[in-house]
This record gives C-alpha cells, structure tokens and sequence, in this order.
C-alpha cells in the first residue's frame, strides 16, 4: 500500500544519491514540484532517466545532481535547446555528465519492458541509423521463426520513478488521465515509486478502462498542488508556454541560470 | 495573381498539399506539425494526425508548441500510452506517411538531429532523435520540410540520426518491412525528390522567383535538378488565409500563460 | 476506412475458405452473432484462433468450419467441457481437427505482438511445462543482456478477425468498453476485420483513454444486435450464465446438437 | 463447538484461511474463487484480487460463472486489457499469491489440465493450461485446491501443463526469476505442503473427522504424513454464515438470464 507523505519525506526516503531515477510525463503532467524538491535536498550521482528531458532536467543538470543521463530527445519542446545539458555536455559545467541515448521508440519498448518484468524490450529499430555506433546497449537479436534481425535493448528498471497524476483516493490509488505517456510503465518498473497529486478525494470518478495505478504499486503519495506546472495538468491547468519560452534567456547563461535557482527552487518552500 | 507571401509561407502550402486526403500521417513538431494542420483546414479535410505523444486523429484548433499540448489530447479521436503508438500505431504499420523535420539533411536524404562535430566532444549538441529513426522507417514513406541553408544541407551529415538511403544511397535495399523512406523534401526554395536509382536527392520543383543559383548557393553538394524541372504552384488566396488566421491564433494562445 | 456492410456481406467478403480467422471476446463481447452467419454461410476449413474457445467455437467446431483450432483454455466457463470440440479432437466428428495449444500469457502476447507488427513475442512464459513438447511453435531465446532464457512464440497475425463492440459512430469509429480483452490487439493484428457493434451512434461519448478503434484500422462495421449473446455486453445486457449452463446438454450429443443448430442458427434470420 | 458443515465448506474455508489480509492473489475460477472471495469477506477484508480478465482489485458480490463475468468489472478498480494483465501485472512481479485449481495433480504438485491418455489420442480433452502456466511460474507462491480423490491425486500427471517442482522435484533449482511455487495444497479431506527437501507433498493437518486412511485411500501415491501433524481447526459459525450466503446469492443470480 502506498503511505501518504510530504514531498520533502518521500524524496528523502526514496531518492538516494547515485540512484537511479526516471521522472516522467510526456510533455503533460512533468513532476516539476518533486524535481525541485530533489535539487534542494542536493541529491548528487543521480542516472537520470526520461524519454523527454526537458527543462526539469536541464534544471537538475545545472544544479548538480546528475552523473548520467539516458533519454531519447533532449530540448525545450517548440523553443530550443536544453542550455544546461548543452553546457554539460559540451563544456562540462558544472561538471561533465555521461550521456546514453536512445529513439522514443526504443525507450518506449524498453519502459514497457520493465513494466512487464523482462531483461529486454525488442522492436524492429534503428534500421540504418548511427545511434548503435554510440550506444553499447542497442544490439541485435534474430527472431527465430522469420530470421529476421530485430533491435533488442535492455529493459528500463529505475530504482525509483517520480510522476505527477491528476489525484489519488484515500486508499492511495491514482488516476492519470489524458496524455498519459510512460508513466504508469515507469511507476510498474521501479523498484519504488513517488507520486505526486494534484489533491486526494473520496472517489477517483474513473470510467471501467481509465488509467488507474492501485495503490499497492505505489510506494508514496504526496500532494503537490500544481505539481506539474510549467507542464500542465489535463483537467485542472494549462501549459505555460510562456514559461518555456523565458527559460530559454534563463538557462543559457549560467548566471541568470543561478540566480532562477536561488530564488526559485532553493528559497522556495516545497509546493510553493 | 500576384498574391504577397512569404518564403517560410510557400514552404508550408507546398509541404501541405502534400498530404492526401484520408493520409494517416505521424506528424513531427513545428514545421511538419504547421503543414499537417494546413492540410486538414484545407484540401484534406480527413487526413488523420498521430502526434507520438499518444494522441490519435488529432484536430488542434491552434498548433501545439510541444509535441504533448493538451490541444492534441482534447480534441483526438482517442489518446494512448506511448509504448502503444510506437508499437501498435507506427511499428504495426498504421502510419502511410512520416512528416518529419530536421536540423540537417544530406545527400541520401539522411537525416541528423544528434550533434554537429565529434560524438565525443561535440560542437553543437542537438535534442537527438526522438520518434525520428522508427518514424523514417516504419512509416509507408517519409515527407521532409526544412529551411534550406548550406548549414542544413550538407553533402554528408555528421551522424545520421534517421535513415533516409544511407550513406550510399543503399541503406535500404533488401531490408524486409521497411517503408520506401523519404519520397520527397520540402524547403522554402523547392521541392526534392530522390533520383529512383542513385536515391540521391534532386530537384524536381522550383518555387516562383526561386532559380537555379538560388537552391545551389543553399545546398551542400553538387546539387542535380531534374531534366523536367518543374515550378511550383503558388499558394492561393484561401491557402494562405487559413494559414496566417492558424498561426495567429497559435501566437495569441503561446502567448498568454 | 471501415465500411458499413450487413453482417451477411461482412463475412461474405472477408471471410473465405481456408482463412485464418480470430473471433475474440475474453468471455466479455463473444461474436455469436458473427459466428453463426459464418456457420450459416458454411464457411470450411477455417483455423480458428481464441484464446478461449467457448461455446461459439463449440459450435463452429460442430458445425464442420474448423480445420485447426489454436487456443490456450478450451471450456464452457464454470460448467465444463467443450462437447463438441472433445467430439472432433477425440473421435474425429464431424472430421478430425488439428489443435495448437499455447498459454494466456503466450497467446496475449502473441496478440499483443500481432498489433505491435512483430513476428515473435518474447515473455518468460513455460517455465517447466510440457507444453513445449506438444507445440513446435514455441521456442526459447537467450536474452544479450542477461543471459536468460526466455519464451517466444510467433505473433498472432490472422487474415480476419471479428470482434464485437458497444458502439460505433457513423464514421465507424469504435468504442469497446469494460473487459476489452485482447479484441483491440485481434484487430490490429489482422489483414481485414469486422467489428459487429449494438448500435450506431452519433457520438461515443468516450473518456480521453477510451479504448476506440479508429475507423481507418477497421475493414467492416456491421450492426448486430444484441450479437454477444449469451454472452455479454456491459451497459447493454447481461451474460446468460443460463444458457451455458443448458449448452452442456445440448452439445453432450451430436443429435440435440444438430437439431440445436438448425433450429437456431441456419433456420434464424441474420441477427435474429 | 458441534458445528453442521459439508467438506467441500471446510474445504473452501480452510483454502480461504491462507490467504492473509493485504495479499495481491491472481485467482483462478472455481474453487480458488470461491475461497479467495471467502476471504475477503472475512478476515481479509483488503486482500486484493486479480482475475485474468483483466479486472484489477476486484469485490464481487456474487461469484462469477466465467473469468469475465461483468460483475468482476463493475466492481474492479480498473479493468486492463489482457496483455498487460499477464505481462504488467503477473510477469511483472505485482502477484504475491496465485490460486489455482486443476484436474490432476501429481506427488511434486505438477498440474494437469490438459488431457488423459496420450496427447496424439486423448482419452479426455480438458480444457487447456489458460493462465495456470505462467502464474505458477510468476507469482511469489501458489497455493491450490481441489478435492481429494485418487483420479486427482496421481504419482505422476499424464501431462505437465503447470509446473509445481517438475517431475524429479528439482524443476525450480536454478531457474531465475522464478516464484517460490506451490507452498500449500488445501483439499477437502486435508492441508498439504511441499517438503522442504524433496519438494514430495506431505499432509500436515488433517480436517476433523478425516482420518489417515481417508487420505491414503484418495491418494494414488503412498502419501506421508508430516511428524507432527496437525488438525484443522473447523470452520466458525460466521465463516459458514458468510460461505452460504455468498453461494446462496450465486446460484439466485445465476438461475437468471
């Protein structure tokens, strides 16, 4: 059963430095509050998985907290680069990251295949592309009834996955609806799990085939009233895309970049 | 006629007119997605949008900034988790056309979207290749609308991100279940298509006021044009009304929070 | 885009001798009504697949449709035996039939594979069964990354499959609602395919995350009518858990068997 | 206590005991059915049940005939399609228990539900392995029952459609990612469980009133008994109140159309 507890608790509890965490939400329902709350508690080391890092993890690169990350496409959707993964990756500030990247296809396959308990995820991928060339984990496999070569990855398991959803009931259970991403493969695939949730109600009012995460699959739940925002939540607030588009001034220089931090996430209260 | 519009605007008609009607097309962001959605308000009222954030037989009233706007989710037919439109949707092999952009394109159509320079120590480090490689190759083919500029084509890409023919124009011969790639490339100075033997990319259509010198000065490569090189239709009156009314009310929404 | 055809055109067209043909429904939304117009249209040589062959493969069985059947769990649901299928697998009536017999975990998978345009499916499925003896179609593969061996069987990709539904719109759109089984999956998979739906509606009124079947990935939508019967439709009408229960009379004997058939499947009306 | 009970009642209540409260139990139909939701309405109110239909968390208020019957959904807190059922939810490790019942089961708890006789020339067709296959390999444990009976109760099954410890009792050593398999067998006439050793089924409570030889004589292979074996304690007053009216309920609902 998952424990209701404060974002501040269940980030220290379950995000240990050197973990390695997947925060997910394709586009929508992006843990925001719970990334900042793992920047002010300075969790260091961390692998950070996400198919779409955008400007959360162009936040926590540039604070520190990241040795290495696994992803399929890193920018500012609609804007831009991602300034602070750029400046890691190209000049290493504030110090030198590792990168492993894949397709949104294989990393789709991949979270599936955690969810579904397999060392691989196989699809017919990277046909001709160079990324196999970068990459050590992409390999090839020969299906054995047609012979022919599909691309095998491994399987993605996080210690722990972080992801925003609409609300929880009592009991713990959550209801993620709309643009529902990889987040439920990736609550399924981590050893544990932290989400985050608009508010807590009596009954989730989810129709017979929704997107509902029992709360026996859940480790944590914490409120985090917009929890998602600049990302959106479906039902509650709209994306702010003005947002994404400042980030771009914001992160590109280290210092404006610093002083966002400060102001914004370090002096911040939690949920704030 | 002598309508006034804009280079980015002929690029856009052109790469929309593309798109059949009934076409089930995976639409990248920006560009292709500016296209698609002109399409469907135009000649191809039942042409079906797939964006990979899940959303299927999308109609957006404004163009989403992010692959994953809730526009595309309100107003698709249904939406799905992301490993389904990758597995069921694209690698099943629902998709007939793959609207892709890029931020470099060479020769055999290869696209790059990783970096500029060394993989190690890179000059410029792009987003990477998102839906890309699995779109430019489960899809039934491959449309491509970018800018021309000899930054973006380049004789040979510094990493090919996406298979368009590979580096010798081969890169798909005699690969089972693989789609007939990338058909045609869509700039702000004309139209490209591959040559059917050498699949190297050749001008087929110059854009009105576009000659010859234009698109060479802005290719990376010896660029060939096609004995039957044609001129591209301009957009019409409607066309672009309906475009600068879309984008006018996607700034509008951008704008506020 | 699905066509609007009668069930009788439907499976004229779609259906032909000597087809693969997957009739799916996980006990929930059984194509009874599709399977007796199959019957009546004395379809031959069919290999029938289903995960779980109930009554309606009973009765295509008996009725001479089925060349091979391919299966994993073949009763009547809390009543017993498959009387006719024991009949054809035991004794040859009315002709001898071959049978390929898998899991649920290895046939939802190959479904679920058939969709994702795969020719296998990898699952750590057999663990120490003997099924792999009696089916040359499972086969074992070491996983490059981890060295473990895992199950996989061939993809499940029919040249028909018919599967019925709720509801569609008068594009042909479909919503399948409550248990969907592996319906969806069946649809995709396959070359052609008819959904039978209760009724024609101009809405679906359906959630964000509704399982819906766009038009374009379906052959043929015909209106049958209560065509789950006796099974079920959820929102529609409820399974007769009677009639089951009478069937294991019925199909015990090849004479009340036949008279059964005659007087209710070619004697009826379509959809009747 | 002179309680009134059949042995198909302590049968399910003694099968229903096993499960504790909080228990993720992917439940077979039938018996395991009628044991689990015994539970669940008794001591383990919060026990959550899973059938393969996909009905996730499930709280019928009848049995269900079939495994989707849309009681199990409309009281489920959500329903999943049946490919993610076996790979998110049982492959996937979230199954702590499986319940199972089956028609022959051998002296190292190896389930046949595939046929008598020879598999080319049957002499009964049953119905096939459905989930048993794979929850006995990946749930954390496996509890079964059935009645007791020397046609049930064989030396060795015809057919290993489910694996308990294989046909040497080794069919588990070294196989990763395996659960722990079947730790109890609950019958009507007694309580068995695995050697720790030889992985060999021994009785290890009797139920009231059945003696050594009532077991002997329904067992097709010289059964042993455990040094200390113990009595079943008997059904309660409550227990047998809670079982009849929920099979009352049952059969009313399913007399019905």
């Amino acid at each position: 059963m998952a424990e209701f507890l404060s974002l501040h608790d269940a980030v220290a509890r379950y995000v240990q430095d050197g973990a390695t965490v997947a925060m997910e939400g394709f586009t929508h329902l992006i843990p925001f509050a719970a990334g900042h709350e793992v920047i002010r508690q300075k969790k260091r080391d961390l692998t950070l998985i996400r198919m779409t890092p955008d400007i959360i993890y162009d936040q926590l690169i540039g604070a520190g907290c990241a040795k290495k990350v696994i992803f399929s496409w890193g920018g500012n959707p609609g804007v831009g680069s991602l300034h602070r993964l750029r400046d890691a990756v190209e000049k290493g500030w504030p110090h030198k990251i590792e990168i492993l990247e894949h397709s949104h296809a294989a990393m789709a396959c991949a979270f599936e295949a955690g969810a579904a308990g397999l060392p691989l995820a196989v699809l017919r991928g990277y046909v001709g592309s160079e990324l196999p060339s970068v990459n050590d984990q992409i390999k090839f496999i020969e299906c054995p009834f047609t012979g022919e070569r599909l691309a095998a990855v491994p399987s993605v398991r996080p210690d722990v996955s972080i992801v925003h959803a609409q609300r929880a009931d009592r009991q713990g259970n959550v209801l993620v609806e709309g643009i529902v991403g990889v987040q439920k493969e990736a609550v399924l695939a981590a050893k544990h799990s932290i989400v985050t949730v608009e508010e807590i109600v009596d009954d989730l009012k989810a129709h017979p085939n929704a997107c509902v995460i029992p709360s026996w699959a859940i480790s944590a739940v914490a409120v985090a009233e917009k929890g998602a925002l600049p990302s959106y939540t479906h039902g509650y607030y709209g994306r702010s895309n003005r947002f994404y588009k400042e980030w771009d001034a914001i992160a590109r220089d280290r210092d404006t970049f610093t002083k966002w931090l400060d102001d914004n996430v370090y002096r911040a209260e939690e949920n704030a | 006629m002598s309508l006034e519009y804009t280079s980015s605007e002929m690029m856009s008609v052109t790469a929309a007119r593309a798109l059949e009607n009934g076409t089930t097309c995976f639409v990248g962001i920006g560009l292709p997605s500016e296209a698609a959605n002109l399409a469907r308000l135009t000649h191809a009222p039942d042409v079906v949008l797939i964006y990979e954030s899940g959303t299927l037989q999308t109609k957006p009233d404004i163009l989403p900034l992010s692959i994953g706007d809730g526009e595309l989710c309100e107003s698709a037919l249904t939406t799905v988790a992301v490993p389904e439109m990758f597995r069921y949707w694209l690698q099943g092999g629902k998709v007939n056309v793959g609207f892709l952009g890029t931020a470099q394109i060479d020769r055999f159509a290869n696209l790059n979207t990783t970096l500029i320079g060394d993989y190690k120590a890179p000059k410029v480090r792009l987003p990477g290749g998102g839906g890309a490689p699995e779109i430019a190759t489960n899809a039934g083919e491959v449309f491509i609308t970018l800018k021309h500029s000899k930054r973006a084509f380049v004789k040979d890409v510094d990493f090919v991100t996406t298979l368009g023919f590979g580096r010798d124009g081969k890169g798909r011969d005699n690969v089972p279940n693989i789609g007939k790639g990338p058909t045609r490339v869509i700039t702000d100075l004309c139209v490209m298509k591959p040559d059917p033997d050498t699949k190297e990319l050749v001008v087929v259509s110059l854009h009105p006021g576009v000659s010859r010198e234009d698109v060479m000065e802005a290719t990376g490569w010896e660029v060939r044009f096609a004995a039957q090189l044609e001129s591209t239709p301009e957009p019409s009156e409607k066309e672009l009304e309906i475009l600068r009314e879309l984008k006018a009310r996607t700034e509008r929404a951008h704008a506020g929070e």
